[in-house]
Formats: C-alpha cells, structure tokens, sequence
C-alpha cells in the first residue's frame, strides 16, 4: 500500500483504521472541569467531615470543614457555566431529572448541597439557629459523598475508554482524593489540636486514592497507557509523588503547624494533579483510535470465539 | 463483574410517550456498495440545515476533505483506496491485488439507545415521535456532556473559530451542539430527508426502519452470492450493544477501517455498575470521616 | 420536568421535547411558490424545485416528477441554492477604464449604450467587404464572442441571429472546448 | 471511455448502477482509476491518449473472430459498399491515407469515395474543410441513384469492400499490440472484447459512453468513429440499451451546439456559407447538400431560417436575403480569436458564462490576450478571471503584464440566473426542457436575452436610416420580440416560437416536414421545429415520470419530432419485425400499415419495410425501407466515411501532438491533418526522438471532479462546494512520488514549454504506472476547476497546454499531453519564466 493513502492496512501495532483518525471525539471541556470535579469533591467531603465533626462536638474542625465547603462550593458554579457554550442557559440544567444522566443527577445534588452548604454557612457566621443550621449541615453533609464521586459516574458514563472501564474503581479515586483534600483543607484551617480527626482523614483519603488508582490501572491494561504516555502522564507521575509526599508528611507532622501545612498543602496539589490526570487521560483514550479499536475488536473475537471455536481473523 | 444493563430493542419511552402521536420509527440504509462518493449528501444536507462551512484545507487523505462527522459535517463520505486480493485472477496475473475503492457515506446513527440522549441534562437532546435522536437548538445549553458520550464521535459543538472567517458574520448554533436531525422538520411534512433524497446512486435509503432491514438482509445475500464475501451489515442487529441503529449500514470491510468502532455500546448499558460503584464510594467516604472522626475519640 | 411521569419516566421522549419542536415545520411550508425548474451545471439536466420565500430563493432541491433525476442531485445540484445566492455574485455593473487600475461604478443604461456605441465602431474598423481574391466576405473579425453552453436555447439563438446579421463570425462556445 | 460518469454526470450515473444491479457488466477503460471505475465490473488503465489502439483492438477482435451482426451489418451499414479502386490505406502508405497534400496538411478525399460515384468538385471539399459538424449531411454520396449505391457485395468478400477493407486496416490490431501501446495487458483486452460481443445481439445490446475524455485530442473524432464502427459492427444503434452517449458537460451545450454560437454553422447545422465570388441560395444548397436523404430538403430549412431572421425583408426575388449573411474563409474558431487578439485584429469580445482566463487551453494566452483587446464585456454572476485578470492575473506577478499598460476597457454586467429567467435547455439526450422564472433577477442583473436584445435594439436604432449597404442586415433583421415586466424581459415563449417555426397564416408549424422552400414558412432551426406545435410549448410539458412508461415521451420535447432514439427504426429487422421480444422498441405494424413501438419513429411512419425507392425519388423519399440510418444519403450506417472528415475515413492510432513515445505503427507520428496553433507564447514540447524530448517524460492529462464544475466559476464561489475539494492538486502514483521526491499532501511544480504551475500532491494507487513500449511510464493528471478568484483558489492546470487541435472539430488536446514534475512550489515572480526557459521547446515540425 502507499505512503499516503492507508486504505485500512494495519498500522505498526496491528489494527486497522480511517487514516488514524480518532472514532471518538475528544471533549469540549476546559481544565476548569477537573478544576470542579477537585472543588465539589472537597467540598463534599468536607461537609461530612463537618457533620462528623458537629455530632462530636468537634466544633472548631466543624467550623473549619464548613468554610472548606463554603469556599469550594461557592467557587464551583461559576466553573461549571463557564464551561457551557452558552452560559446564559444554565437554568436549563433544572428543565428535568435524569437519572440516566450522572450531569443531571450531579446538578441536582450540587443546587440542593449548595443550598445547604449556604444555609450553614450564613448560619454559622451569623451564630443563630443552631437546629436549622444542623438541619442544613445534616443535608449537606449527608450528600457530601455523593458530590464527591458523582463526578466520577459522569466521566464514566461516557465512551472514552479510559474512563469508561474505570467505571468500578474511579468513583473510588474521587472519593479517596476527594477525603485526602477536604482532610487537607480543614486541617489547615482548624488550629492543631482539633485537626487530628481531619489529618487522619488526609490520609486515609490518600491511601484510597493511592490503592483505588492502583486497581484502576491494573484492570485497564493498556486502556491505562495514556496514564504513562503523552501529556497525563506528568501529571499521573506529579499526582502520585504530591500525594505520597502529603501522606507521609501529613502522618509525620503530627500537631506541627507548619509541618501539617506542608503536608496539606501537598496533599490538595495531589488531589488537584490527580483529577487533572484523569481529565487529560480521557483526551488521550479519545484522540487515539487504537484504544477504542483494539479493545472493541478484542471483545468481538472474544464473543466470536465463545460462539464457535474458530474465529474468523 | 456484573452483567450489561438490558435496555431492550425499543428506544426507551418511545412509542408509548407519543400516544397517539407516534409515528412509524423513520432511520437510514446506506448501502455504500453502491456509494459513488460523489458527496450530494453532504451539500444537500448543509443546504437544507444550513449548517455552515467550516474546512477549506486540503487533506491528501483520497478524496475526504470533510475528515470526520461534527456540528458543522452531519453527512461525511469516507474515501479508502485500498489494494486487495483479486476477485478474477487472470491467467498471467501481474497484479495479484487490485485496486479498491471504498466509499461510504456516515452520518448519525439515531442508536435505539443513545448514549447523547441519555446523558443530556437538560432534555435538549430527545426521542423524536419517529424514534430519531435530536437534539433542540433552542434548549442546549453546550454543555457537551454528548461529545464524548457518543461511541461514535459523531456530536461536537460549534465554535467561532472553526468556521472561515467569511462564514463568522451570522453563523446559528454557536456555543451548542449540533449533529443530523434526521431532517425531523421534513419529516414532520412527510418529506425525506435531504440527503437520501438527493442521493443518486440511492445508496442511502430512507423509510421505515423495520422494513429498511429486511430490505438490507436481503442485499446483502444477493451481494454474497455474488462473491462479495465481505459484504456485512453493521448496526441492524437491535441486541447489539446499542440495541440497533436507526442509521445503520452494508460495508464491505470492517466497521473500523471506515472509522467506526467495530462494536460500540452504549455507557447506559453499565449504569447501574457505575452508579453502584459511585453510591459505594461514597459510602466509603462517609465511613473514612466517621472512621476519622470516631477515630481520635478512642 | 413533570412531564416526565406521563409514560416517560426517564425523560427521554415527549417530557423532553420544546415547544419548538413541537410546532417546528420544514420552511418549505413557508414557500409562496414554488417553480420547476433544470439544474443549470452539467447536460443531464436534472429537474429542480425551486423554492421562493420573501422574494428569495429558500430552497433547491430535486424535482422527483423528472423522469431524468427522480428527484436526485448531485453535490452541484444541491448546492444551486448558494450558487444563485454566492456572496461573491455581483449585483451591480462595474468599469474599469482604460489602463485603469480600480473598478468603477457604471449605470446599466449608461453601460449599454456605451457598448453599442463600440459595437457599431468596431464593425465599421475591421469591415471586410471581400478578400484580395475578390470573394464576398461581409464580415468583421474585430468582434468576438464566446460562451452559450450554459444559456437558454432562445438566448443562443438570439445571440446567433443578431451576430450573423451584424457580419460578426467569430461566435463560439464551449462545445468548441 | 473517455467518460468519468460517476463523477461528471452522477445522477445521470444512477441509471448505470440501476443497470448493474439488474445484471449489466460495467467497463471502464480510463488512465485514471475514478469513483466510476470503483463501481465497475471491471477497470482496464491505458495511456491517455491510446483510445483509437484499444477500440481498434476491440474492431479487430469482433472481425477475427467473426462476431459481427451479420444481418445487421450487411443490411443497415455500409461495409457491403464497393470503394473507390484509388483508395490507399494507411497499410499502404505507412500511416497517410491517399490523396494527403504534404504542403497544406490537408487530404483530398476524392479517392474515398463508393466506386462508380461521381467525385465532388473542388468547390465542395473547400467547403467541407473545416467543420465535423458537416458529417451528418449526407456526404459524398451526392447522386446516388435511388439511395443506392452503384456497387455492393452482399457476401462481404469483394475486397475492396467496406467490410474487407475494414478488416485489413485493424488487421494489426492484435491483443499484442493494443498491450504495447496502451499499457494494459492483452488479457485485458480480450475480456473487454469478449464481455462486449457477449451482450450484443439479438437479445442483449451494449452501450458506449464517452465525454471529453475522448474529444480533446488531436484524433478526438476518429476515436468516437472508433466507437460507431464497434457499436455498427454489433448492431448496438438504435436499439434501446445501445449506442454511443455524448456526456456533455453544461446545461444547455447541446442546445448551444443545434442553435449554435459556433462559427462555422447556422441553427440546424446548415454550413456557414463559404466566401465565394458569387454564390446565389440554390448554389449553396446544391453544393453542400446530398439530394437522397433527409439532407435532401435543405432549401426549405434555409430558406425558413433565412424568413426567421429577416422576416418579410427576405423574398425569392432577393434570393431570401442569403447575401446579408457574413462568409466564413477559414478557421474562425475561439483559439484563432485569442491569436488574433495578441495581434490586436480582434477589437471587442463577449463572454457569456465563459471564462477562457481558466477554461481554455493554454490559458496564460488567453489572459495576455485579453489584455490586449479594445474593449470587452463580461456577462457573469461573479467576477470571474477573465474579467479580472487586469488586477490579478498570474502575468501581473512574473512581470509580462502590467495594470497600467493593459488598454482593455473592461465592462462587467451581472447575468440572471437560470432562476431569474424563463427558457429552455437541451440536455445531453437533445432533450429540451423548459425552466421557468421564480423570481426577478435583482439589481443590474439581466439575463442574456435581455442584453441581447436590447443591444440589438439600440444598435437599430443608433443605425436607423443608414444607407450603408454594410448596415441593411442589421436593419431587415426581424427583431421584434414582446417584452414582459418592469425590465422589459423579451418574452423566451415567443423566441422559442420562431425557432420552432411557423407558416403563411403565422400557425406554428408541426414539424421540418411541413418546412417549404418557396418562402412560405420560417422556422430558426428546422431540427427543432416541432417543438411549439400546436401552440403548445412542448419543452415545458411536466407530465411526472412516473405517470408515464419509461420513455417519458411527455416530459420536455425532444428533436427530432421528440424521437427519443435516433434511427430507431434499427431496432427492428430489416423485415420490421423486432430483433427480439426483450429488446423491442419500434416496429412495423402491418395491420395498421405503420411503424409503431414506444418511441416516435425515426422513419417515415408509413413507410414500408419493403420499399424500394422509384427512380429519381429525392430526399427522404430515396430511402429505402430496410435503411434506418436516413440522415445519411444512402440511409447506412457508416463504417467507411467516404466524406465529411478531414482526417480520413478510418481511424487510425496517431500519438498524441507531445509523446514520450514514436507510434508504433507507422512511420506517421501523429495526425498527419491536426491543426497546430504555434505562438510564442503557445510552443510545443518537443516530442519523442527529438532532441530535448525526454525532457518532458511523463504523461499529463486533465480531469474533472464531482465537487466542482469546470473552470470553477459556478462552484469555487459556493461554499460548501468549496470546502470538500478546497485545493489545486495532482495525482501521481507512490512509484512517481519516490521517483521524483514528491510527497503527499506538499507541493510539486508541474512544467511544459508554455509554463509551470504549483499544486498539492496525492499520491495514489489510483494512478500507476503503465508498460508502455517495453518501458515504464508515469502518468500525471490534473484537475482543472482552480484558478485566481472564489472562495478557494489555486493555479490553473489549463495553463499547461498547447493549441494542438483536432481538424474537424477544432478541440484542443488536453488529455494527453507530456510534462515534467519536481517537488515544492514554483518560482515566484520573473524567476517563473526562467525555469521554463530553461526547458527545451519545440521546433518546427509540420505535419509529421
């Protein structure tokens, strides 16, 4: 075959395809997405921690964990309809429910959590109405889980290879990074003593994370090379040393200041750097045909073979 | 590993949303064993939807200047020269291969279960009374959740700067997605859609989709006895991973080497699987805080 | 939103669709006439519909009553609606004098009659009663023209018939090329 | 061949593929491998330019082999004719005919002619000396007894007939040779020969298609003669499923073509009378019609074209006004034209939906040429090259032109579209269709018989009460036409009337046959006179298709008498009867006592299949009724063109005017007859076995896509036109590519004698290199849609060319020129003449 026109040859590695041309589209999506997917989740498991922390009568580290969510939940809006193509219509996010739609879902958990979130919040520095302000940090906090791995659902529900057979284990990465920033966050806030709760969640938040990215790659096999190659790759590498780093200072820094600064800090970059690899590995999976190719056309002999002994290529 | 969701060979919610109103399920045969390549379906469908021109570059790529289906491309005909096995041998063959030109026509597949669709948060994108996919210009909001849900990369959204600076003055659609309507607005008046009207050769039929099937089972036998081994048809089968497509195709290659995923399925499918695992991880969450927080009152 | 409990729980269907949607009808319906017309590129000579909006042309598309086309196209044809309506196409007269540099306004009346007057001192030049052997020519080689294969039958032949009284010989078209 | 249906003509193509889906074998035998020959049953490559070997391959394949239809060969063809004793083959004299003037380049084509005729005079040949339009007239075959000729061999042995003469000149035609030349496998050869005589007969007939593919050459006529002999040899004409299909490029060429703006004929294709010292009417008509046939009535069509133009003016005692009309004296065709201009003899110049700045062949010329007219006018919907090209033709760049020096008044009039104006076209079937106005033109627009009309209007009346006897045409022309509208739009229906024709009382006439030629009737072009019969306007009948059987015989109006085939009385046996059940079409009914079918007879429908002609029968009359082919004088099919071709009566293989290769054949190289325009600025390259001749060694041809329509005018200007073919290129083979550097998707220069041009390359197996002669040739071909304005530009490949011409038709050859091929883009500015400098021209070479 020609140089120039491939004709559906094999490429070097064995399959075939439209002159290399991607099957899927890569999203339209902006770095403020992950930038989201980093700031909801903390603020989710934030307001757990705060709940948590309220039903303790850790009221410092619920402080805290509140203006953790306050903050992160506040800033994420704005992210997500500057992303839309046309922001004006952002109302139209409420037009229904799906339920097929983790977008939709996920819309309706971030209005109802950041309407609580509000609520506590303004409750809280006002310092009145202290069973609404439970009220509304019960709600929040009980839908904080979900606003941190609902966005996993939503990158999984798509096509792109590396999310979508991510599906079992990358809500788990969310929510194990979405624990180490939200611990993070309130234990830089909260004065030492009462942030032991908040440090030990930075760091079981990290080892999920650590172990569930672990399983993720593993059960991707090569869907996970976008993980090792091409733009994801520094920021997997980057990811993976942040929240390391973060864990084992977090675990050494004990009631230090400065140390759990250090380490706190380290562990939000981690957590930032982890949803911003995930983002740039689903670019990658789309861009490139041979993940999409290669495992459909693995499935199809595999169900060929099933059905009779001798497949057919 | 818990089995694929089985959403059923029916669109979900279509008919019986419709009552009344429903209308046979409208899709698309394109046969492209007897697709020229010579494009009409491209410019009768921008002419009628007016869809803007978005590409004035030369690709190399055969006759392909289009290069893949997006907002501004709703038909692309695919061009693949490709050398292969002689069909008639001669006596003194100098050539044991022979030239070979595929052309095919794509275009949205209006999938039984669409995965643009089920994703869309606001409903913009919806079932029509003839079971096609569309998707309401007047509700999008852009937030191009379809783009990378569709197993065939056929959504994008429509920006500025992907369209020649003559066409920029008054472009519609900017900031929302925009793929083949299946012309719902002709349909609605009994027409045909543009592009199968135009069609010369009628490598793209329009009709009912029930009967487009046993019509394309039929061609397909005729073409194998023939000798045309290859000849297969892609998406008629409604227990595939997409329950069927309402657009679907007789190649003469496989699906891939004209751009299409050779066994698409619809992330649908596995949405309890993926809602479990994230209902689960949050659980796992909540217990990492209580475990945290219970955890220094020891 | 709560449309979706009427048989479609999920939101996919009617639940979805705008009221937009609902009324939407193809702009055809809007057409005040519509013309039967032949597609203007190549000699197989399609039958085209031609769609006419707010005196414009809204719509080309195939004529299926052409025993020719039944109402196919090809991507020339179906393009026809933004042939007749280019934004390059040129509404107006345009001059350019000589040795001049820049294109000038021109009336249409003012520019017919200045080719009328160059005609008739073209011809009266380059006149040819006869040649040096004495043979009757009645003709003028300075005046020239070429095109036709793309106009009507009653254009060519008015064309044909005005050059010939005139003495003007060299009348081509494209057949030629 | 010498067709890419399926790109040119794609909706034409559906019925093609309807065919093969019921069945039918498709063959395309093309240099290039197009989207037609992806549809094929099968693809045969040959050199461009090789098309009379491979056809010639094919003749002597069906007469070696003893395929021919016999029955229909011996009665509805000439070969049983005896010719000439004089007549020398090409055999003979090593690739020249008998009776070739070396000086002059010209044949006297007295020696061609049935034994026992009477030779024509010197007068006639003269008259005959320009134009392949004068084939049809019935030729040589002047005073034939009874439609007759004198002498015939029925069993086809005498051997100097038709038929064995025939038979020796394709003789050398072998499966061997056609490889040698051609450069496709003799193999391929014979299956294409065999699938042909397969599917012709009785039962199955084939069709031929051909488009400019086969036409722009310098052998362009005697390819299609090629085609006529395979088609007449399998009883292919006439028949429903056979034939040779012109597929013509515009709307209404046809129709520009039997109502011509072309300069050697009048509407109907009646010759354009010579310059004589004096000539009346009756000596006209004697001299360039046959008296048997339907030629046989040329009085009356010109003297009704003669009452058409000048109306009451022309009267028998002013012999119809027949000295008004101007005299031809040579070639006055387009090319000569744009010579003429560089010499500034050539004053003013119309277009009209033209654009030669891109269209014609060595372009460039063109461009300089209209820099040096006085005035010009250009009627188009855009601004095309040939309006522009005083401020932006590539010549401004390389320093030949200036803006300032360029004298050339320029007046640009925006055209109505075919949406803005009532009228008919003629399709590629002579087919006329009538498109009707949607809308007013806007602005200045005006369609064409708006301009032409009110121009000759004013002219009339700036003219009015001259007493030059040079000005009286223009005033006895009938040029009274109603006008509708606020732009006082002259009304088509009553153009389209007076082509039509009517008589004394002013009632549309029914046909030619009730044409006279005492003055009483006028008609604009006695072929299409028919059409307004009735009052009706035929062309705009819109009867669906599908309410009628599949000869649609009420949509539009074909000519002639809306005959769908012509000389479709061969559809039947020479008793009447049809060939075969299946493939009947008309016949003879003998209870009714008429011929009859599905189709308007093309016969005289009471005629019987039995009639032989009276002695001194005239006309149509002296056609007997076994001879379906009535146009002709002695009412055959010609295998052997006595007459009315200036190249000879056979076909013949001659190389193309540039060649990397000596034709194998003979010593004769190319056409002996073709006409060679040299100029400066139009060399030739020089061709094999001259010195500098392997300077150009590969093969250059031009092409078409679906996406564009030919020098872009119309489509470069829409857009979504322009965006799916966005880019000037060139298709080269990988095995080119690696020869010369080039790589796909860049630039390569491509470079004649007359310039160089730069285009994107795609390398494509599309293309291959062929064995030509033992060695391996390359071919490169070009589309030639771009040029300097639209929405996409690019370089135009007509640039390329030289005027090399075909002699009996005038077309330039552009599908089978030579070239040479580097990578990167040209050289900008003055240095762009340097390098073609820089490459060897040609010199004179006359006629071998």
């Amino acid at each position: 075959m020609s140089a120039a026109q491939n004709g559906g040859a094999p490429a070097a590695d064995g399959y075939r395809s439209y002159y290399g041309k991607p099957v899927l589209k890569e999203p339209v999506w902006e770095p403020i997405v992950p930038a989201y997917f980093f700031l909801g989740g903390t603020a989710g498991a934030a307001a757990s921690l705060g709940l948590a922390a309220r039903i303790t009568g850790n009221a410092p580290l619920a402080r805290a964990a509140t203006y953790v969510n306050a903050l992160a939940i506040t800033a994420s809006p704005p992210l997500l309809i500057a992303d839309l193509g046309r922001p004006e219509r952002f109302l139209n996010m409420l037009r229904m429910f799906k339920l097929t739609s983790p977008m939709s879902v996920g819309t309706w958990i971030v209005s109802a959590s950041g309407l609580a979130s509000g609520a506590a919040t303004a409750l809280e520095l006002l310092g009145r109405m202290p069973r609404a302000k439970l009220a509304a940090e019960a709600a929040a906090g009980a839908l904080g889980p979900f606003l941190a791995t609902y966005t996993a659902a939503l990158l999984a529900d798509t096509s792109i290879p590396v999310w979508h057979e991510a599906r079992r284990e990358l809500p788990f990465v969310f929510a194990g990074s979405s624990a180490a920033s939200a611990g993070a966050a309130s234990a830089l806030l909260a004065a030492p003593p009462q942030a032991a709760a908040a440090r030990r969640l930075a760091v079981a938040g990290a080892a999920l994370e650590l172990v569930a990215t672990a399983l993720m790659q593993r059960r991707l096999g090569f869907l996970a090379d976008p993980y090792r190659r091409g733009s994801a790759a520094k920021l997997t590498a980057s990811s993976g040393a942040l929240t390391a780093a973060g864990t084992a200072g977090m675990l050494v820094a004990g009631r230090s200041r400065a140390g759990t600064l250090a380490a706190g800090t380290l562990l939000l970059a981690g957590s930032l750097a982890k949803r911003l690899a995930v983002f740039r590995a689903g670019f990658e999976s789309a861009r490139d045909p041979r993940y999409t190719i290669v495992s459909q056309r693995r499935r199809v002999e595999r169900r060929a073979a099933r059905s009779q002994p001798s497949s057919r290529r | 590993m818990s089995p694929a969701l089985n959403l059923g060979t029916k669109p979900l919610g279509w008919p019986q949303s419709y009552g009344e109103e429903a209308a046979p399920r409208m899709g698309f045969f394109t046969d492209t064993s007897i697709c020229i390549g010579c494009k009409a379906c491209e410019i009768a469908c921008k002419e009628w939807n007016e869809v803007p021109e978005d590409n004035l570059v030369f690709s190399g790529q055969s006759f392909d200047n289009t290069g893949a289906l997006s907002a501004n491309s709703w038909r692309h005909v695919a061009f693949i020269e490709q050398n292969v096995p002689a069909a008639t041998p001669t006596a003194e063959a100098e050539l044991p291969e022979e030239l070979r030109w595929l052309m095919s026509s794509d275009v949205c597949k209006h999938c039984t279960h669409a995965a643009c669709l089920d994703v869309c948060p606001t409903g913009a994108i919806f079932r029509t009374e003839f079971g096609t996919v569309v998707i309401q210009d007047d509700v999008c909001n852009g937030c191009g959740y379809c783009i990378p849900a569709c197993p065939f990369g056929v959504i994008s959204r429509r920006e500025r700067d992907q369209l020649p600076a003559a066409a920029g003055a008054e472009v519609a659609g900017l900031g929302t997605t925009h793929k083949c309507t299946l012309c719902y607005d002709r349909l609605k008046d009994g027409m045909e859609p543009a592009c199968a009207k135009a069609c010369p050769t009628n490598s793209i039929q329009f009709g009912e989709l029930d009967e487009l099937r046993e019509r394309a089972g039929q061609r397909v036998q005729e073409l194998q006895l023939q000798g045309a081994g290859e000849a297969r048809l892609y998406g008629e089968d409604p227990h595939d991973g997409v329950g069927g497509l309402g657009a679907f195709f007789l190649l003469l290659d496989d699906p891939e080497v004209y751009g299409l995923p050779p066994d698409p399925v619809v992330p649908t499918r596995h949405l309890p699987e993926i809602w479990g695992a994230a209902v689960l991880a949050g659980a796992a969450l909540a217990g990492a805080v209580v475990a945290a927080v219970a955890g220094g009152r020891k | 939103m709560f449309g979706q409990l009427r048989d479609d729980p999920l939101g996919l269907a009617r639940s979805a669709r705008s009221r937009r949607s609902e009324t939407l009808r193809p702009r055809t319906d809007r057409a005040e006439r519509v013309v039967k017309s032949v597609c203007p590129f190549c000699a197989v000579g399609c039958g085209q519909l031609v769609y006419v909006q707010d005196g414009e042309v809204s719509q080309i598309e195939g004529d299926p009553d052409s025993p020719i086309s039944r109402g196919r196209l090809c991507p020339k044809g179906a393009g026809t609606r933004h042939f007749v309506t280019s934004p390059l196409r040129e509404y107006r007269v345009k001059y350019r004098r000589p040795h001049g540099s820049e294109w000038e306004q021109l009336s249409l009346d003012q520019a017919m009659d200045m080719i009328a007057d160059r005609v008739i001192k073209s011809r009266r030049e380059t006149w040819q009663e006869q040649d040096e052997q004495g043979r009757r020519l009645n003709r003028t080689l300075g005046i020239a023209s070429l095109g036709g294969a793309t106009l009507d039958n009653e254009e060519n032949y008015l064309m044909k018939k005005f050059f010939t009284a005139m003495g003007a010989v060299s009348i081509e078209n494209q057949a030629r090329i | 061949m010498g067709s890419n249906m399926a790109e040119c003509h794609p909706v034409g193509f559906q019925w093609v593929m309807e065919a093969k889906l019921r069945g039918a074998q498709l063959i395309h035998v093309d240099p290039r491998f197009t989207r037609t020959s992806a549809m094929a049953t099968r693809y045969v490559p040959i050199r461009a330019g090789s098309d009379i070997a491979f056809l010639g391959g094919i003749v002597n394949y069906i007469l070696e082999h003893g395929r021919e239809f016999r029955e229909y060969v011996v009665n509805y063809t000439n070969a049983p004719v005896i010719v000439d004793e004089g007549f020398k083959d090409t055999e003979d004299l090593d690739g020249l005919f008998s009776g070739f003037d070396e000086e002059t380049g010209r044949y006297d084509n007295s020696t061609w002619q049935y034994a026992g005729m009477e030779v024509r005079g010197a007068v006639q040949s003269d008259e005959t000396a320009l134009s392949g339009h004068q084939v049809g007239y019935g030729g040589a075959a002047a005073h034939m007894r009874r439609g007759e000729p004198p002498e015939e061999d029925p069993t086809l042995e005498h051997p100097r007939c038709v038929f064995q003469i025939l038979k020796r000149h394709f003789s050398r035609y072998t499966p061997e040779l056609v490889e040698e030349v051609c450069g496709c496998s003799r193999e391929q050869l014979v299956a294409v020969a065999e699938a042909l005589c397969d599917n012709s007969g009785r039962e199955r007939t084939s069709a031929f298609c051909y488009a400019v593919g086969w036409t722009q050459h310098t052998i362009g006529v005697q390819i299609i003669r090629t085609a006529a002999i395979i088609q007449l040899l399998l009883g292919n004409m006439g028949r429903t499923g056979g034939g040779i299909m012109a597929l013509r490029g515009h709307t209404s060429i046809q129709g520009s073509t039997d109502i011509p703006t072309l300069f050697d004929i009048l509407p109907g294709y009646i010759p354009m009378p010579h310059a004589h010292e004096q000539q009346t009417l009756a000596e006209f008509v004697q001299q360039n019609a046959s008296t048997t046939g339907w030629w046989g009535r040329l009085d009356a069509y010109m003297v009704s074209l003669l009452k058409a133009y000048f109306g009451d003016r022309a009267t028998a005692e002013n012999d119809f006004c027949f000295d008004h009309l101007p005299r031809i004296s040579g070639d006055h065709s387009t090319y000569q034209a744009a010579l003429d201009m560089l010499e500034h003899k050539v004053k003013g110049f119309f277009l009209w939906g033209e654009n030669p700045a891109v269209g014609s062949a060595n372009s460039r010329l063109h461009r300089i040429a209209l820099a040096n007219l006085e005035w010009l006018v250009v009627r188009d919907l855009v601004e095309i090259e040939s309006a522009s090209f005083w401020h932006d033709a590539p010549e401004l760049e390389t320093g030949e032109l200036k803006t300032e020096d360029i004298a050339t008044e320029v007046f640009l009039l925006p055209a109505a579209a075919h949406t803005e104006k009532n009228g008919s076209f003629t399709n590629t079937q002579r087919l006329l269709q009538w498109h009707f106005k949607a809308l007013e033109p806007p602005g200045d627009c005006r369609s064409d018989l708006w301009f032409m009309y009110h121009l000759g209007r004013r002219i009339r009346e700036k003219l009015a009460g001259s007493d030059d006897p040079r000005d009286r045409p223009i005033l006895d022309l009938e040029w009274d036409y109603p006008t509708e509208g606020e732009q006082e739009d002259p009304r088509a229906e009553a153009v389209l009337r007076e082509i039509s024709g009517w008589d004394t009382e002013g009632r549309a006439v029914s046909g030619f046959g009730d044409l006279k030629a005492d003055g009483s009737t006028a008609c604009g072009c006695w072929i299409y006179s028919g059409c307004y019969a009735g009052e009706e306007n035929l062309p705009a009948r819109k009867r669906p298709g599908q309410e009628q059987n599949w000869v649609a015989a009420e949509w539009g109006w074909a000519w002639p008498l809306n005959r769908r085939i012509l000389y479709n009385r061969a559809s039947a046996d020479p008793d009447g009867k049809p060939w075969s059940e299946r493939k009947k079409y008309v016949w003879w009914d003998e209870t009714q006592g008429r011929w009859t079918g599905y189709d308007v007879p093309d016969f005289g429908a009471d005629k019987r299949p039995d009639y032989v002609p009276p002695d001194g029968a005239l006309a149509e009359k002296a056609i007997a009724g076994r001879h379906p082919f009535i146009m002709q004088a002695d009412g055959r099919g010609w295998l052997f063109v006595p007459s009315g071709l200036q190249d000879g009566p056979l076909p013949t293989h001659f190389e193309p005017q540039e060649s990397p290769f000596r034709n194998p054949l003979y010593g004769q190289q190319s056409n002996p007859a073709r006409k060679q325009r040299r100029h400066r600025l139009s060399p030739f390259n020089p061709t094999a076995g001259h010195k500098g001749g392997d300077a150009y060694p590969y093969v250059l041809t031009t092409f078409r896509l679906t996406e564009h329509h030919t020098a872009g005018g119309m489509t470069r200007t829409v857009p979504y036109l322009a965006e799916v073919q966005p880019e000037m290129f060139c298709e080269v083979s990988p095995a080119l590519a690696a020869e010369r550097g080039l790589e796909n998707g860049g630039w390569a220069t491509i470079i004649t004698s007359r310039t160089a041009i730069e285009a994107r390359v795609l390398v494509t197996d599309r293309l291959r290199p062929l064995q030509v002669q033992g060695s391996e040739l390359h071919q490169v071909a070009v589309p030639w849609h771009w040029g300097s304005r639209g929405l996409v530009t690019g370089e135009s490949a007509n640039d390329l060319f030289g005027l090399a011409l075909d002699p009996n038709v005038l077309i330039q050859e552009v599908r089978g020129a030579t070239c040479d091929i580097r990578p990167g883009r040209r050289p900008r500015g003055p240095a762009l003449r340097e390098l073609v400098e820089s490459y060897p021209h040609a010199r004179q070479e006359r006629h071998r």
